[in-house]
């Protein structure tokens, strides 16, 4: 092969993932010159917009940032804002904004593992294609989301963008009868959800993009697996308190995209999401969870993106349980627990960070006297991983050569649509985040 | 009757995808309708995609913010029979286009700060501003049971009737206390349209108007209604802009909103 | 009829009673005071000396929304069971109430019987309860503060007792059904009520002078209060939800999936824009102003014509519920011309 | 002030309760057959319906100018005047217009042998009893030749019941003419006079009158006290026709119209029609001039 012979890669628009969004690679020879995923999703300035407005107003438009984080967005902009106010709402609001969260996983990543990325790895175009050789897996899946759903219904009042949350409490907390029938649901959905475990494990994962990677997760509010702290934890070690969130994650614009890309202060890419979670803590796991996580992770969890959909897989697990569970506490609770907090307007800041499906989301809110935003910064996870996608992308392109130095175009396409898909990116989250003012 | 299956696409232009979530949403029906319908351009859901041959049904979700977009838009138009506005965006302008009297720029600005100088950027406006649509569902997100009434109607022969009375009917028929009689809040019943079961009054919630205005909306007794109970301006803005602005806008709004706060 | 005294004590024990004829139906409070009519199994919960609920008991008769006709295949469409609610008691029942049922009976069972309403109707068991009216309501002006019909048992509410009417025979079997709770009402049971409704008669503090309306209404057709109104209106047609004597409906197909097909019918107001509209788009009352009017004309006027009594009975449902706050006693007295 | 004394069983009812032959539930449509369709003109197509059930399409009995509703379950119901004569049994007539949902379906989809429901017979029709030894003038404009072509063919098939009869008709196009062979047979054989105008010939031949119906009026010889006037067609049509018709000398109780509304129910149920308390589908379509100028709305002046 001619060492200078110069060719591209272009997707030019990316499927099966939220959003628009392309791959540009370049080589040169056997070298990567140039790797870059543009997003051209157009821009809608959520944080530009949200200056001036009532605090009040602001769940009900980040929340549009984008509809399958949508349950993520709420409840983390509420938990900024409550902070900016001092507002502390009772226990059973927080279950019940947990559990909403536990739906939204449980849709997200059912959608993500069955829906988009097990065609890639059995070898279908789609899931539609899929569903025809794998009628009852795509079946159970459906159901699946369609439980993770059923949850953000009944909590948020609605799949996308909820309506019931309010600062500080709910519009109408859902009937116990129905939380009941929730948690049995969520308990029958269990079993056959360790089924689908086998079928994961049985599925080759090729290791062409695996690297080291510095992986990024929140630290469980308790001594378990869980999806809220307020400490930031890196794999080398490193605590940041959430508020001095941009003391570890700095955001710059790059040429090529609408979206901007974040890194550590060191100028490092890292990574978030299901199997940095699990990377961190993943040993806190209990129960089917557990089960599940020594299963599909033998030797704990080891780098490689690709493994990510496997990573999904057990916090799937673990979401249904522990939605369970937490029907469970919420049945116990007395029935007046839920009243919403009582505040008062004031200025502040507050900044709030969750565990959300693809990753640690940030939110952050300055208000003032009247209440109103002075400035907001939202961090998404996908925009934290685009730098690592792109680092990924390159090292799969060059093992992948160097495996193959003949390889075909259709091939290499195919690879780094994976490194992406693995990432379950959100385009549309990408866009229109960060700092104003 | 028609008797072959219906040749669809089903395409995002700049918004959060939700609406074409809701499509997935419809867990229950949706391995069927892919049976009946030729789904043959999603690219949201599927890797190998048609975009050239001619559509019978396209399903178009967001507004056009970008060039990009509005060349996707026309090319969609051009090559379906019916076309569907999915959701407020592409109806209505949604959020996107909550604030157009700003300039594009200074938004950039303020969001990509010294970095806004490549973006594609256009005003962003709903869908059925730059072509015409044979069917508009509103919604942020869609109803799913409209979707699929839709569709279903389509597959028929004929065209589903969607509610155009104000959510005030839903929220009577469901026995909610009304948000502005007994809790003096800025409810925008009154002025969009039904089809969502008047979810947020059900909630507790005031309306926020996410599915757009009535036809012929009585804005102004809306606007005196709310000062009458002492709720200034820019409260009332606040609200009513969320979903469709540019409507609002044209009544009127935004004059009222910067003689009581120049600095807006 | 027969009045026999009940007492006040007594009273759970008879809405349990009272469940041997169907599902009971109370006012229930939802708010503090704001009123829901709920199906009850907790009798505690009932609150019938409520004055009004949000929605009146024509829901129980026809609901706001359901399937009339229905097909599924190729099988011919047939008729929908939706809208059947079962034997149904309506405890609560107030002197309008019963003055609007009737009015629906006038309207449904005539001519071609509305086979929705009239199945309903069957099984529906009226119990009324004595009230004190609000500043909202004005029966009494209308002559609708009383009734002597259509109900099957009435409670007056007196001192520590009931003075129960009972008017049909099905309110009889249920007095008998349970005997032991009454007693034949004594003179001074007669007394205390006609007493009491001296008093009630007293308390009304809204009225609407009905003398030579209709007229006045014919007269005043082009009178520049229908555009006032018209610019106040919102048109979202809670009044005609809320009210009880209001009857429009719209029917609606849909294909909601595969196979099937149905025709709903819901509840409608002549003050949605699109009520006259007909094909090709001419809309026979365009203006808001002309919908408005033509509410309150059938209200007030076109319906006196037709029956020598008005279609409103005075509950104040509409007055309470309207987001603006229109509010009918003031419009017709505004288009009489007199302050009020 | 109050109705007194009635319970469920005798509660308070206006009228006699009554029963549509389609059927006990008068929401109900009876299945009836597409017997035959063809265009009238372009966007105007007759359809020949009989009912399904062989007993109910022999004994369906209405008046001319009365109506049905023709529904499509899960696509719509509308109603539509009926253009054939109660004297031809065993199948009627719907002359319809493309206009909207239903009537696109029935365009696109509806073919000979489809079934489709009907309920009715529906309103009052025209008063022929009345009419009976008269002479009529009857006035169409546009597709108020629909419902007039019914009472045309009732007169000729008893035309020795009728006086005179006199047909004038409007239409926008030589080509929107309805029934315009049959009108010149019957002209032909002296059964009725026929006039007939357009608004503009477009370049198609036309040997009729051009300019507006109300003119072909001035070129009738009439004897008002002897003869009724039966007039349909749109609003506009009304606006100028009634009031030339009065100044021709017809007592404004000698001259009959039918009116559309919006009607969803068509047994006065639903409100959609009602002006005032009269409903136009139960207490109409038909009324005497003088009881629609007593009525507000109900034309517009
Ligand atoms: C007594 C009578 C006799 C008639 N006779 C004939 C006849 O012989 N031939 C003929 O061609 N036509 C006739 N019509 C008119 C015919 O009924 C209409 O053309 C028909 O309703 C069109 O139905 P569609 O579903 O095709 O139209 P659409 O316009 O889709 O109307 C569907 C239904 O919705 C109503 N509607 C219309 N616009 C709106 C709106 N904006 N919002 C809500 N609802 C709306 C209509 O009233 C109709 O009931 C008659 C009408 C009446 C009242
Ligand atoms: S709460 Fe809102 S939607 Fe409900 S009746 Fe009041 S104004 Fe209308
Ligand atoms: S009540 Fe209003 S804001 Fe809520 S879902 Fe309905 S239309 Fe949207
Ligand atoms: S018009 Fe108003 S006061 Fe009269 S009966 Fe109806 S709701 Fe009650």
């Amino acid at each position: 092969m001619n060492p200078q012979h110069a060719r591209t890669v272009t997707v030019s628009h990316l499927a099966r993932i939220e959003g628009h969004g392309g791959i540009h690679v370049r080589i040169v020879g056997d070298v990567v010159r140039e790797v870059n995923m543009d997003v051209f999703e157009g821009s809608r300035y959520y944080e530009a917009l949200l200056k001036g407005k009532h605090f009040l107003e602001v769940q009900g438009i980040i929340t549009r940032v984008c509809a399958i984080c949508s349950a993520s967005h709420t409840v983390t902009a509420l938990s900024a804002i409550e902070k900016a106010l001092g507002v502390e709402p009772p226990e059973r609001v927080l279950h019940l904004r947990d559990l909403l969260e536990l739906g939204a996983t449980i849709e997200s990543h059912a959608l993500h593992v069955f829906a988009l990325v097990l065609p890639d790895f059995l070898g279908f175009e789609s899931v539609i294609a899929m569903s025809a050789k794998y009628p009852a897996e795509v079946a159970f899946a459906l159901k699946l989301k369609q439980l993770g759903n059923r949850v953000q219904q009944l909590i948020g009042g609605r799949a996308i963008h909820p309506v019931n949350l309010l600062v500080g409490g709910f519009g109408r907390l859902p009937a116990p009868a129905d939380v009941g029938s929730l948690r049995d649901a969520l308990r029958a959905a269990l079993d056959p959800l360790m089924g689908t475990v086998d079928l994961m494990a049985s599925v080759a994962v090729p290791d062409w993009p695996a690297q080291p990677t510095l992986y990024v997760a929140l630290k469980p509010y308790q001594d378990a697996y869980r999806l809220r702290g307020d400490m930031l934890c890196t794999s080398r070690g490193e605590v940041y308190a959430v508020d001095r969130y941009a003391d570890l994650v700095r955001e710059h614009t790059v040429e090529h995209s609408h979206a901007k890309h974040s890194a550590l202060a060191s100028g490092e890419s890292y990574m978030v999401g299901s199997l940095a979670r699990l990377k961190l803590w993943g040993h806190l796991l209990a129960g089917r969870g557990r089960e599940a996580f020594q299963r599909l992770f033998p030797d704990g969890v080891v780098d490689n993106v690709l493994l990510n959909g496997r990573a999904q897989l057990v916090e799937l697990i673990y979401a249904v349980e522990r939605g369970a569970e937490l029907c469970n506490d919420l049945l116990a609770m007395p029935a007046d627990a839920g009243k919403p907090a009582e505040y008062k307007v004031r200025a502040g800041r507050g900044v709030a960070a969750r565990e959300v499906p693809r990753g640690t989301l940030f939110h952050e809110y300055v208000l003032d006297d009247d209440g109103r935003v002075v400035s907001a910064n939202v961090i998404t996870p996908t925009a934290q991983n685009l730098a690592n996608v792109e680092r990924d992308m390159r090292r799969a392109v060059e093992s992948l050569i160097a495996r193959e130095p003949d390889i075909r175009e259709q091939r290499l396409k195919l690879g780094l649509e994976m490194v992406v898909r693995a990432y379950d990116p959100c385009i549309s989250c990408s866009v229109h985040v960060v700092r104003d003012g | 009757m028609p008797n072959t299956k219906p040749r669809v696409g089903i395409f995002g232009l700049t918004g959060c995808a939700g609406d074409q979530l809701q499509i997935l949403n419809c867990e229950d029906e949706l391995i069927r309708l892919t049976q009946r319908l030729d789904i043959v351009d999603w690219v949201m859901v599927k890797s190998e995609n048609d975009h050239a041959c001619r559509l019978d049904i396209a399903f178009v979700e967001g507004v056009v913010a970008t060039q990009r977009d509005l060349d996707a838009l026309k090319e969609v138009r051009a090559r379906s029979t019916t076309l569907v506005a999915l959701g407020t965006c592409a109806v209505w302008g949604g959020l996107p286009a909550m604030r157009n009297e700003l300039p594009r720029e200074v938004l950039a600005r303020a969001v990509y700060d010294k970095g806004a100088a490549h973006l594609d950027t256009v005003e962003a406006r709903p869908a059925s501003h730059f072509v015409p649509f044979e069917i508009l569902l509103p919604g942020c997100p869609i109803e799913r049971h409209e979707f699929l009434k839709t569709v279903n109607a389509l597959l028929a022969g004929t065209r589903a009737e969607l509610p155009r009375v104000p959510v005030c009917w839903e929220c009577k028929a469901s026995e909610n206390l009304c948000r502005v009689v007994y809790r003096g809040e800025v409810c925008c019943g009154a002025m969009t349209r039904s089809g969502c079961g008047a979810r947020c009054p059900s909630h507790g919630v005031a309306c926020a108007g996410c599915r757009g205005p009535v036809e012929e909306p009585n804005y102004d007794a809306n606007i005196t209604m709310f000062k009458d109970r002492g709720i200034s301006w820019m409260d009332i803005a606040r609200r009513m802009e969320t979903f469709s602005a540019p409507v609002w806008m044209k009544l009127g709004l935004e004059q009222e909103v910067r003689r009581e706060s120049p600095a807006r | 009829m027969q009045s026999l005294r009940m007492r006040t004590e007594s009273l759970p024990a008879f809405i349990e009673g009272l469940k041997a004829w169907g599902t009971v139906w109370a006012p229930v409070e939802r708010e503090p005071g704001v009123f829901g009519l709920e199906a009850i199994d907790d009798v505690s919960k009932a609150r019938p000396d409520a004055l009004r609920t949000i929605l009146p008991f024509k829901k129980l008769l026809t609901k706001p929304r359901f399937t009339m006709v229905e097909r599924e295949g190729d099988a011919p469409p047939r008729e929908s069971h939706d809208n059947e609610r079962g034997p149904t008691v309506f405890f609560g029942a107030h002197a309008c109430d019963v003055n609007a049922l009737k009015l629906l009976d006038m309207l449904y069972l005539s001519d071609y019987p509305d086979t929705y309403y009239r199945r309903n109707r069957e099984a529906l068991t009226v119990v009324g309860h004595g009230c004190w009216p609000d500043g909202k309501c004005f029966c009494e002006s209308l002559g609708t503060s009383q009734v002597d019909d259509v109900f099957d048992l009435f409670l007056h509410p007196l001192d520590g007792r009931y003075l129960v009417t009972v008017r049909t025979t099905r309110g009889d079997d249920i007095v008998r059904a349970m005997a032991g709770k009454f007693l034949p009402a004594t003179k001074q049971d007669t007394r205390d009520y006609l007493e009491r409704l001296e008093r009630r008669r007293k308390a009304f503090t809204l009225s609407l002078n009905v003398a030579g309306l209709p007229y006045i209404l014919e007269l005043k057709k082009d009178d520049p209060v229908w555009e006032e109104l018209g610019k106040k209106c919102l048109c979202c047609g809670s009044c005609s939800m809320v009210c009880p004597t209001c009857t429009c409906f719209n029917m609606l197909d849909e294909i909601p999936c595969e196979g099937v097909a149905r025709r709903e019918r819901c509840w409608d107001a002549c003050l949605f824009r699109d009520y006259a509209v007909v094909a090709g788009g001419h809309n026979f009352r365009a203006s808001r102003a002309e919908r408005v009017r033509n509410r309150y004309y059938h209200k007030q006027e076109a319906f006196v014509r037709e029956f020598g009594m008005p279609s409103c009975v005075g509950c104040g449902r509409c007055i309470e519920n309207c987001p603006t706050g229109i509010n009918v006693v003031e419009v017709f007295e505004n288009v009489r011309g007199e302050p009020c | 002030m109050l109705i007194s004394g009635r319970i469920p069983e005798d509660a308070p009812v206006r009228s006699a309760p009554r029963q549509l032959p389609t059927g006990p539930n008068p929401y109900l449509e009876a299945p009836a057959r597409i017997m035959r369709c063809s265009n009238l003109v372009p966007d105007v197509r007759l359809f020949d319906v009989r009912f399904v059930d062989p007993a109910l399409a022999d004994g369906f009995e209405f008046r001319p100018g009365q109506f049905v509703m023709l529904s499509i379950l899960g696509v719509g119901e509308a109603p539509f005047s009926l253009p054939s004569s109660p004297t031809r049994r065993g199948a009627f007539q719907l002359g319809i217009r493309r206009a909207g949902m239903l009537t696109d379906y029935l365009f696109d989809h509806v073919r000979e042998g489809d079934v489709v429901g009907i309920r009715g017979p529906l309103g009052n029709g025209f008063p022929v009893e009345k009419l009976r030894g008269a002479d009529l003038l009857l006035v169409a404009g546009g597709l108020g030749m629909v419902p007039l072509r019914g009472l045309l063919q009732y007169v000729i098939d008893l035309r020795h019941e009728f006086g005179r009869v006199t047909l004038l008709y409007g239409s926008r196009t030589p080509d929107q003419v309805l029934f315009a062979q049959e009108l010149a047979s019957l002209a032909r054989r002296g059964d009725a006079e026929v006039r007939l105008s357009v608004d503009r010939d477009d370049g198609q031949p036309w040997t009729g009158k051009i300019g507006v119906v109300t003119e072909l009026l001035d070129d009738v010889e009439v004897d008002p006290a002897r003869t009724y006037a039966v007039a349909c067609g749109p609003p506009v049509f009304y606006r100028f026709m009634l009031e030339r018709l009065v100044k021709r000398g017809f007592g404004k109780d000698r001259i009959f119209l039918s009116l559309e509304r919006r009607m969803e129910c068509g047994i006065g149920k639903c409100g959609h029609c009602a002006v005032g308390y009269t409903f136009t589908c139960l207490h109409g379509p038909v009324f005497t001039y003088w009881d629609a100028l007593n009525l507000p709305e109900l034309v517009h002046p």
